[in-house]
C-alpha cells in the first residue's frame, strides 16, 4: 500500500502501488554510489588522459567499444518494437513499449556518455560534422546514433509529461499530446535511423580491409556484418525486454509484463535468431573459404590463441545461436516462463559474445608474421566508467517506474 | 496570448543583445604592445616604401617577422633594445606559413593578407581571445582554403600545418 | 502583476531561441577546440631562426663529424656530416646537456661546495705531493694542458686505451711503436678475420667498418663463440667454444705457412691442425679451407678484440703487419702514454678527465677530483666537478683510435652550458698560471699542420694544405667543420720482431657499440629505442 | 610535379643498430617515455622489429626490419575509416597525411592499420626541464589524445619547398629532402626516393626481384619496398600468424 512522504507520494500515479520512499532510497543507494564510482573513474580519464586505461597502442579499442556495440544493440528493442507496434500494427505489444523507449534511450544515451570518455579529445568530436569523411562507417554511426538519441529523447518526453503532477502545467498538457500524436512518425524515423547505424557498427569492423579476420565482402558499400548486425540487434532487442520485465517484477514483485507477452516477444526474437544463425553460418563459410585465404591468411591460424579458439565459433554460433532459437520457438519449452527467459538471456548472451569476438579477437590477433598475439585485461578506471552507466541506466529507469505509468497503471 | 509574444520577446532581445555584444567584449583580453610603433609615421619620416625594407626574407627563404633592433639603429642613435612584441597575425605553432612561397612564388603583395597594416596611423592593438589564446586578428584557416580554392592551389593539411 | 512560472519558462524559451541566432555558442565550441590544440602546458619549440652549422662529436674519441641544427644558442638537431656516419645515441645526444642526470654543482663527498673550495683543496694537495692525470681521450689541447701540468707538478699522466687500442697493443709492444700511432687499414684490406671484435656494432667508428660491410667488397669472418650482431652479418660465422680462440689462430697461421699460401715467413706454431680442430671443434679441413681464404681473398687482416697475443700473432702468418690493408704505422702517429693500469707509485691526489668511464677505480687512498657532466653514481670521487656537456667547449679532435690516416680536426662549441661548468683545462689554469690555454695550442697546431704542407683538408669539397695563403685560412677552414687528412700510411712502416709463440690469455669480454660512449648517461630518445623495440638490453652500468 | 615518394630498405644491410629510431624520434619532437608508460604506449614512428628464421644452433639468424608507415596508396586503410577527415593521402607527393590537430582520438584508424604503424598519444608530452629547448622548429608536438604517424619528415619537405621557393625555383632540390631514418643510416640500408620517376635508383630497386611489401595481398599498394637475398626473410612477406617467433620484448 502506498506510504510515503506527502511530497513523494503526490508525484506517484494515482491508484498505483509504489513501495515507501524509505525503501526506495535504499533501493537506489547502492546504484548511486556504483554512479558516483563511474563518474570519477570517468573523470580520472578525461583529466590525465587515457593512460588511465589499459589499452595500448594495439588495443587501441578495448572494454568500452565492446559494451558500447553490445548494449546499442540490446537496445534495438526501442526502435523495433516502435515499429512492430506503429508500423506493422501489432497493437499486442504496446504494453511492453514504454519500457522499450526507456531502456533505448538508456542505452544510447551511455553508450554516447563512455564514447565521450573513450574518445582523446571529446571537445573535438562536433568536428565528425563539420568535416565529415562519407566514406567512414564511424561518420555514419556518429550522425545516425545522434540523431536517433534525439529521435528517443522526443519519445520519452510525453512519457515524463504524464506525470499527473507535471500534467497541472497546461503547455505541457497540451505538449504531450502534440508530441503524442507524432510518435508514430518518430517510430518510424527511428527505424529508418536504427538500421543505419546498427549496420554501421557492424561495418565499423567489416570494412577493415588490414584485418582479416574481420574483413568481410558484402553488397556495394556494405559488408555482410552490416546486415548481421542489424539481424541480430533485433533479434536481441525483445529478448532483452523479457529479461528487463523478468527483472521489474522480480524487484516489485508486482506482476508487469504477461507471459503471453513475454512468449509473443520470445517467438519474434527467436525467429530472428534463426533467421541471423543461418546467415551467420554462411557468412562465416564464404569468409573462411573465400575472403580469407584470398589475402593469404589460413583462416584456421586465427583460432590457435587460447581462449579464442575454435570452441569459442562453436559456442557463438551453436551454444549461443542455435540454442536460444530452439527455447524460444519450441512451443514446449516456450509455455515454460524459466525456459523461456533461459532462451532470451542466452540470446543476449550470444550477441555479447559476438561483440567480443570482432571488437576484442580483431585486436589481440597477429597481422604481420612477425608479430605476436597479445593481451589487453581492463583497468579498474574502465569497469568504473562502465559500471557508472549500468548504475545510470537503473537509477533512470527506476525514477521512471516509480514516477510514470509505464506499465499503463489506472 | 500577448503576454507569452511579450515575455518570449524579452528573452530573445537580452539573448540577442548578450551574444552579440557583451560576448565579443568579454572574450577578448586587450595587451599593450612594448612601444606604440607607428607604420605610418615611419613610411612618411624614414622613407621606407617597401615592407619588405624592414620585414625582410632571411636566405634560406624563412620570414624575418619583427625586425631586430639593429634595422631601428641607424635612425634611433638611442638602443631600441629587444623588444617582446605582442605579434597580432602570429599563427599558432601548428600552422607552417611560408612567405617566401607567398611572396615569391604567387606573388602575393603583403596587404592581400595584412591589409592596410602598413599604413595604419596608429598600433592596433593587440586582442586575445581568452579561450584559444589567438590574437585577433590572426587569418584563420577559412580565409586560407578560400584563396586557395579561388586560385586554384590544392594542399593537404601538412601543407599547411606542421 | 506578479511572474508566473510560465513567464520565466516562455523567457527562456526565447532567451535560447535567441542564444542561438548569436555567435556566442559556435565561437565558444571552436575555441574550446582550438584550446585544445594549444593547451599551454605542452611545451613550444623555438620560434628562432635555424642555422646549420659544423661541429663534431666528442662523447667517444672517433670524433665522428656532425651537421647540427642550432636555433638561438641550443641544438635542435643533429644529423651526419659528409665524411661520417652516426652511432644510434648521437642522434639524441643534443638533449644529453638536459638530462636530469647533469652535473650543475661542485660537490664534496656528497655535499654542494663551490669552485673555490675544489680550487683550494686541489691546491693544497699540489703542494703536498705528486698527483695522477687521468684521461681517456689523448691528444686533444686539453688533455697536453693536464700532460703539462703533471710534468711541472711532478705527478703523472695517464691515459685509458680504447678498446681498438687495446686490441692494437701487441703490435705496439713486439715493434716498440706507440699503440696510439698505429691503426687499422680497413679501407684497402678484403677480408676481416675479427675474434669478437664487434666491428658492425660499434667497434670503432660507427660509420667505418659497417660502410666498408655493406658495399659487399668486405669479406667479414667472425669467430665468436655466440652470435653477435656482427657474426649475424658477417659473410661466415665460426662458433668456436670462448677460449679456444688462440687454438685456432694457430691452427690458421700453420696452415697457412706450412702450405706456404702467404707471403710471410716465421716458425710452425707448436700447436698442429689436429689439436686446433680438437680443441675448436672445427673439422680440420674447415680450419684449412678458412686458411686459404685468408691466403687467397687478401689483403686480410685478423682483429683478436680483446689483444690477446696469441691471436694477434696470427697476422705474422697472414703477413698483415706494416702491410697495405693490415696493421700500419701512421705517418704522425703519437706519443707512447703511460696507461693507467700500469699506473704505480704514490699519488697524493688524483684528477680524473670528464672522459673516463665510471668504473675506472683510482688508487685508494688519493683525493679524487673527478671531473663530469653527468653523475654516473657511485663513483669513490671525494670531489665531482661539472664539465662541459655536448658541444658545450671548443675542443679538437685528434686521430680516432684504430685509424689508418692521422686526422685533424675543430669542434665548435655551439651549445651554451650551464654557469657554473669548467673544463679540466681552464681548471688547470687557475692552479699553475704559467699552463698554455687550449686557444693557443688549437692556434700552434694549425701553425704547425700549416708548416708541413702536406695533408689536406675534407670539407664540402677537398682541399690540399698547400694551397693555403696563411695558418689562419686554414684554421677558420678547420673550425668550420673542414677534416685534415694526412697523407697514406707509409707501406712497412711498422717492423714487428717475433720472438715466440705466446700463451693464450685470459679471454676478455668484448664490449659492444656503448663501450667508447663516454657519458654514463643514455639520451632519453635512445631509451625508447631500448624498451619499445626488441632490439637489445640496456647496456650495463649506464643510468638510463 | 607529383611524386610519389616511398622507400626501399634493403634488410641484408640493416645490422639493427636502431639510428632511424632514434633519428626519427628526434626530427619528430616524440617525447622521451614517461616512468609509467609500457613498450606498447609509446610513440615509435620508426620501429625496427627483430626477427629470427627460426633454426637452432649455427644455423640460426636474426634479421631486423625497419617498420614505418607503409603510405600505403590504393584503399589506404586509415584513410577510409578517419571520421574526420583527420588522415588523407597528399595529391603531390603520396604521403598519407596524418594531422593531429584535426583527429578527435578515436583510434580507428589504429585498428585499420595492419602494420601497427599508428601511435596514440596517450601521455602529455613531456621533457626534463630545459629539454624543451631541443626540439625541432619545424614540427609542433602533438598533444595527449590523439594519433600520430610517420609523416615522412614533413619539416623537412617544407624546409625543402621554401628554400626553392626563395630560389625562384617551382620544384624541390630532391638532395634537400631526406627523412630522418635515410639519412641516419650508417649502412644506406634505407633509401628514399621517387617511386613515380624511373630514373630515380629508388624506384628501381622497388621493381627488382628481391624487392617485396609486407602484407602486399591486402591490395593497400604499400610505397615501402624491401629487398633481401634471404628467402626465409622475404617470406616474412606473407602473413603467417603460426609463426611465433618474434622476441618478446622485455619491459
Amino acid at each position: 500500500m502506498a506510504s510515503g512522504t506527502w511530497a513523494d507520494i503526490r508525484w506517484i500515479p494515482r491508484g498505483a502501488e509504489r513501495t515507501s520512499t524509505g525503501r526506495f532510497a535504499l533501493w537506489l543507494a547502492p546504484w548511486a554510489a556504483l554512479l558516483a564510482l563511474g563518474v570519477y573513474a570517468g573523470w580520472l580519464c578525461l583529466y590525465y588522459g587515457l593512460n588511465q586505461t589499459n589499452m595500448d597502442n594495439r588495443f587501441a579499442f578495448g572494454l568500452w567499444i565492446f559494451l558500447d556495440l553490445s548494449i546499442i544493440a540490446l537496445g534495438a528493442g526501442a526502435f523495433f518494437t516502435g515499429f512492430l507496434v506503429y508500423i506493422l500494427r501489432r497493437t499486442e505489444l504496446k504494453p511492453i513499449l514504454n519500457t522499450a523507449v526507456i531502456v533505448g534511450f538508456i542505452c544510447y544515451s551511455g553508450a554516447v556518455a563512455v564514447l565521450m570518455v573513450d574518445v582523446g579529445q571529446p571537445l573535438r568530436a562536433w568536428f565528425t560534422f563539420v568535416h565529415p569523411n562519407v566514406h567512414s562507417m564511424l561518420t555514419e554511426i556518429s550522425f545516425c546514433i545522434t540523431c536517433y538519441l534525439i529521435v528517443l529523447t522526443m519519445e520519452y518526453i510525453p512519457l515524463i509529461l504524464r506525470n499527473h503532477e507535471l500534467q497541472k502545467v497546461p503547455s505541457f498538457l497540451i505538449l504531450e499530446h502534440r508530441m503524442h500524436n507524432i510518435v508514430p512518425v518518430l517510430a518510424g524515423v527511428g527505424t529508418f535511423l536504427s538500421f543505419f547505424h546498427q549496420g554501421s557498427l557492424g561495418g565499423l569492423y567489416g570494412v577493415l580491409r588490414g584485418r582479416p579476420f574481420a574483413f568481410r565482402e558484402g553488397f556495394s558499400i556494405w559488408p555482410s556484418t552490416f546486415f548481421l548486425f542489424v539481424l541480430s540487434a533485433i533479434a536481441a532487442g525483445p529478448s532483452f525486454l523479457m529479461l528487463i520485465a523478468a527483472a521489474v517484477e522480480k524487484v516489485t514483485g508486482r506482476p508487469v509484463a504477461k507471459h503471453e507477452l513475454l512468449r509473443r516477444l520470445g517467438f519474434i526474437s527467436g525467429v530472428l535468431l534463426a533467421a541471423y544463425v543461418a546467415a551467420k553460418s554462411i557468412d562465416t563459410l564464404i569468409w573462411l573459404n573465400v575472403t580469407s585465404p584470398s589475402v593469404g591468411f589460413a583462416p584456421w591460424e586465427y583460432y590457435q590463441f587460447a581462449p579464442f579458439g575454435k570452441a569459442l565459433l562453436f559456442v557463438e554460433i551453436v551454444i549461443f545461436g542455435l540454442l536460444p532459437a530452439l527455447l524460444l520457438l519450441y512451443p514446449r519449452t516456450a509455455a515454460k516462463r524459466g525456459w523461456l527467459l533461459t532462451g532470451a538471456a542466452m540470446a543476449c548472451g550470444g550477441i555479447l559474445v559476438n561483440r567480443l569476438v570482432l571488437t576484442v579477437q580483431t585486436l589481440a590477433l597477429p597481422t604481420l608474421a612477425f608479430d605476436e598475439f597479445l593481451r589487453y585485461f581492463p583497468s579498474w578506471q574502465e569497469f568504473a566508467t562502465f559500471g557508472g552507466v549500468i548504475a545510470y541506466g537503473v537509477i533512470l529507469y527506476s525514477l521512471s517506474y516509480r514516477y510514470l505509468p509505464l506499465f499503463g497503471d489506472k | 496570448m500577448t503576454r507569452i509574444s511579450l515575455t518570449f520577446g524579452l528573452g530573445l532581445a537580452t539573448a540577442l543583445a548578450a551574444g552579440w555584444f557583451a560576448f565579443p567584449y568579454a572574450l577578448y583580453v586587450r595587451r599593450a604592445e612594448p612601444l606604440d610603433f607607428r607604420h605610418k609615421a615611419h613610411a612618411e619620416k624614414s622613407g621606407v616604401s617597401q615592407c619588405t625594407d624592414c620585414h625582410a626574407l632571411r636566405d634560406d627563404g624563412s620570414f624575418a617577422g619583427i625586425p631586430q633592433a639593429d634595422v631601428c639603429a641607424p635612425c634611433h642613435n638611442e638602443s631600441m633594445g629587444k623588444r617582446n612584441w605582442l605579434v597580432n597575425f602570429r599563427q599558432p605553432a601548428n600552422v607552417w606559413f611560408s612567405h617566401a612561397i607567398h611572396m615569391r612564388r604567387a606573388k602575393l603583395d603583403c596587404a592581400t593578407c595584412h591589409g592596410p597594416y602598413g599604413e595604419s596611423a596608429q598600433p592596433v592593438a593587440y586582442q586575445q581571445d581568452r579561450i584559444s589564446g589567438y590574437s585577433r586578428q590572426v587569418m584563420d584557416m577559412n580565409t586560407c582554403e578560400k584563396c586557395h580554392r579561388e586560385r586554384k592551389v590544392e594542399v593537404g593539411c601538412l601543407g599547411c600545418h606542421k | 502583476m506578479e511572474l508566473t512560472r510560465r513567464d520565466l519558462l516562455t523567457w527562456g524559451g526565447g532567451a535560447t531561441a535567441g542564444l542561438l541566432l548569436t555567435p556566442l555558442p559556435w565561437k565558444v565550441l571552436d575555441d574550446t577546440s582550438k584550446w585544445t590544440q594549444n593547451w599551454p602546458w605542452i611545451p613550444q619549440p623555438s620560434r628562432a631562426p635555424i642555422e646549420v652549422k659544423r661541429s663534431f662529436c666528442t662523447l667517444c674519441p672517433n670524433g665522428c663529424d656532425l651537421r647540427v641544427r642550432v636555433a638561438s644558442g641550443t641544438p635542435v638537431g643533429v644529423s651526419p656530416g659528409p665524411q661520417s656516419a652516426l652511432c644510434p645515441l648521437a642522434f639524441g645526444a643534443h638533449q644529453l646537456n638536459w638530462h636530469p642526470g647533469r652535473l650543475r654543482q661542485v660537490s664534496h663527498l656528497g655535499k654542494a661546495a663551490s669552485w673555490n673550495d675544489a680550487l683550494a683543496a686541489f691546491r693544497k694537495a699540489a703542494v703536498e705531493g705528486p698527483i695522477a692525470v687521468v684521461d681517456a681521450y689523448p691528444r686533444r689541447a686539453g688533455s697536453s694542458v693536464m700532460e703539462n701540468f703533471a710534468r711541472r707538478q711532478g705527478g703523472t699522466y695517464c691515459i685509458i686505451l680504447s678498446a681498438e687500442e687495446r686490441s692494437l697493443a701487441p703490435y705496439a709492444a713486439w715493434s716498440g711503436a706507440p699503440v696510439t700511432s698505429l691503426g687499422y687499414d680497413f679501407e684497402h684490406a678484403r677480408t676481416i678475420l675479427s675474434f669478437g671484435a664487434p666491428l658492425l656494432d660499434g667497434w670503432g667508428a660507427p660509420g667505418r667498418v659497417p660502410r666498408l660491410w655493406s658495399t659487399g667488397a668486405l669479406k667479414l669472418i667472425q669467430v665468436e663463440p655466440s652470435l653477435s650482431r656482427t657474426a649475424n652479418a658477417a659473410w661466415r660465422w665460426i662458433q668456436v667454444p670462448s677460449g679456444s680462440e688462440a687454438a685456432l689462430a694457430a691452427g690458421l697461421a700453420r696452415v697457412l705457412l706450412e702450405e706456404h699460401i702467404s707471403p710471410a715467413r716465421a716458425p710452425l706454431p707448436p700447436t698442429t691442425v689436429a689439436e686446433a680442430a680438437a680443441q675448436t671443434g672445427i673439422a680440420e679441413e674447415t680450419i684449412r679451407e678458412l686458411a686459404r681464404t685468408l691466403a687467397a681473398h687478401g689483403p686480410a687482416v685478423a682483429i683478436a678484440a680483446d689483444g690477446d697475443p696469441a691471436v694477434a700473432v696470427l697476422n705474422f702468418a697472414v703477413g698483415s703487419i706494416g702491410a697495405r690493408g693490415g696493421i700500419v704505422r701512421r705517418r704522425e702517429g703519437g706519443p707512447s702514454y703511460l696507461t693507467a693500469d700500469n699506473l704505480n707509485g704514490h699519488f697524493r691526489a688524483v684528477l680524473i678527465d670528464a672522459t673516463v668511464p665510471w668504473d675506472f677505480a683510482p688508487q685508494a687512498d688519493a683525493e679524487v677530483f673527478r671531473f663530469a657532466a653527468w653523475n654516473g653514481g657511485g663513483s669513490r670521487a671525494h670531489w665531482l666537478l661539472p664539465a662541459p656537456g655536448f658541444l658545450e667547449e671548443l675542443t679538437d679532435v685528434p686521430t680516432a683510435p684504430g685509424s689508418a690516416v692521422d686526422t685533424y680536426a675543430i669542434a665548435a662549441n655551439l651549445s651554451t652550458p650551464p654557469a657554473d661548468v669548467r673544463s679540466p683545462a681552464g681548471f688547470l689554469a687557475q692552479v699553475d698560471s704559467a699552463l698554455p690555454s687550449v686557444e693557443d695550442i688549437i692556434h700552434a697546431r694549425c701553425r704547425e699542420l700549416f708548416r708541413t704542407h702536406t695533408g689536406a683538408l675534407q670539407g664540402e669539397e677537398t682541399v690540399p694544405v698547400s694551397r693555403f695563403a696563411a695558418p689562419e685560412r686554414l684554421e677558420e677552414a678547420l673550425r668550420t667543420g673542414s677534416v685534415w687528412v694526412a697523407g697514406p700510411p707509409r707501406s712497412g712502416g711498422l717492423r714487428c720482431r717475433f720472438e715466440q709463440w705466446p700463451q693464450p690469455t685470459a679471454p676478455r669480454a668484448t664490449a659492444d657499440w656503448t663501450a667508447t660512449w663516454v657519458p654514463p648517461v643514455l639520451p632519453p630518445l635512445a631509451v625508447k629505442l631500448y624498451r619499445e623495440s626488441s632490439l637489445r638490453e640496456p647496456p650495463a652500468g649506464r643510468s638510463i | 610535379m607529383s611524386a610519389r615518394y616511398g622507400m626501399v630498405i634493403d634488410l641484408d644491410r640493416c645490422t639493427g643498430c636502431g639510428a632511424c629510431m632514434v633519428a626519427c624520434a628526434a626530427e619528430n619532437n616524440v617525447p622521451a617515455l614517461p616512468p609509467k608508460a609500457t613498450d606498447r604506449t609509446g610513440i615509435t614512428p620508426m620501429l625496427v622489429h627483430k626477427v629470427s628464421n627460426g633454426q637452432e644452433g649455427a644455423e640460426f639468424r636474426e634479421a631486423f626490419i625497419p617498420v614505418t608507415c607503409m603510405q600505403c596508396e590504393h584503399e589506404t586503410p586509415c584513410v577510409a575509416v578517419c571520421p574526420q577527415q583527420a588522415v588523407q593521402v597528399d595529391p603531390a607527393t603520396g604521403i598519407v597525411m596524418q594531422m593531429p590537430q584535426r583527429c578527435l582520438g578515436c583510434r580507428y584508424c589504429m585498428t585499420a592499420c595492419p602494420y601497427h604503424a599508428r601511435y596514440f598519444n596517450w601521455w602529455d608530452p613531456a621533457w626534463p626541464p630545459g629539454m624543451e629547448k631541443t626540439l625541432n622548429p619545424g614540427v609542433s608536438v602533438r598533444m595527449r589524445g590523439v594519433v600520430e604517424k610517420c609523416n615522412g619528415c614533413h619539416a623537412r619537405l617544407h624546409a625543402a619547398q621554401e628554400k626553392a621557393a626563395a630560389a625562384g625555383n617551382r620544384e624541390i632540390d630532391p638532395r634537400d629532402y631526406r627523412p630522418a631514418c635515410a639519412e641516419a643510416c650508417a649502412t644506406g640500408a634505407i633509401q628514399f626516393g621517387n617511386l613515380a620517376d624511373e630514373s630515380d635508383p629508388v624506384s628501381q630497386a622497388a621493381h627488382s626481384t628481391n624487392a617485396f611489401r609486407l602484407l602486399e595481398r591486402l591490395g593497400t599498394e604499400p610505397k615501402i619496398f624491401y629487398t633481401s637475398d634471404r628467402p626465409w626473410v622475404r617470406q616474412l612477406a606473407e602473413p603467417h600468424p603460426a609463426r611465433g617467433d618474434k622476441e618478446v620484448k622485455h619491459g
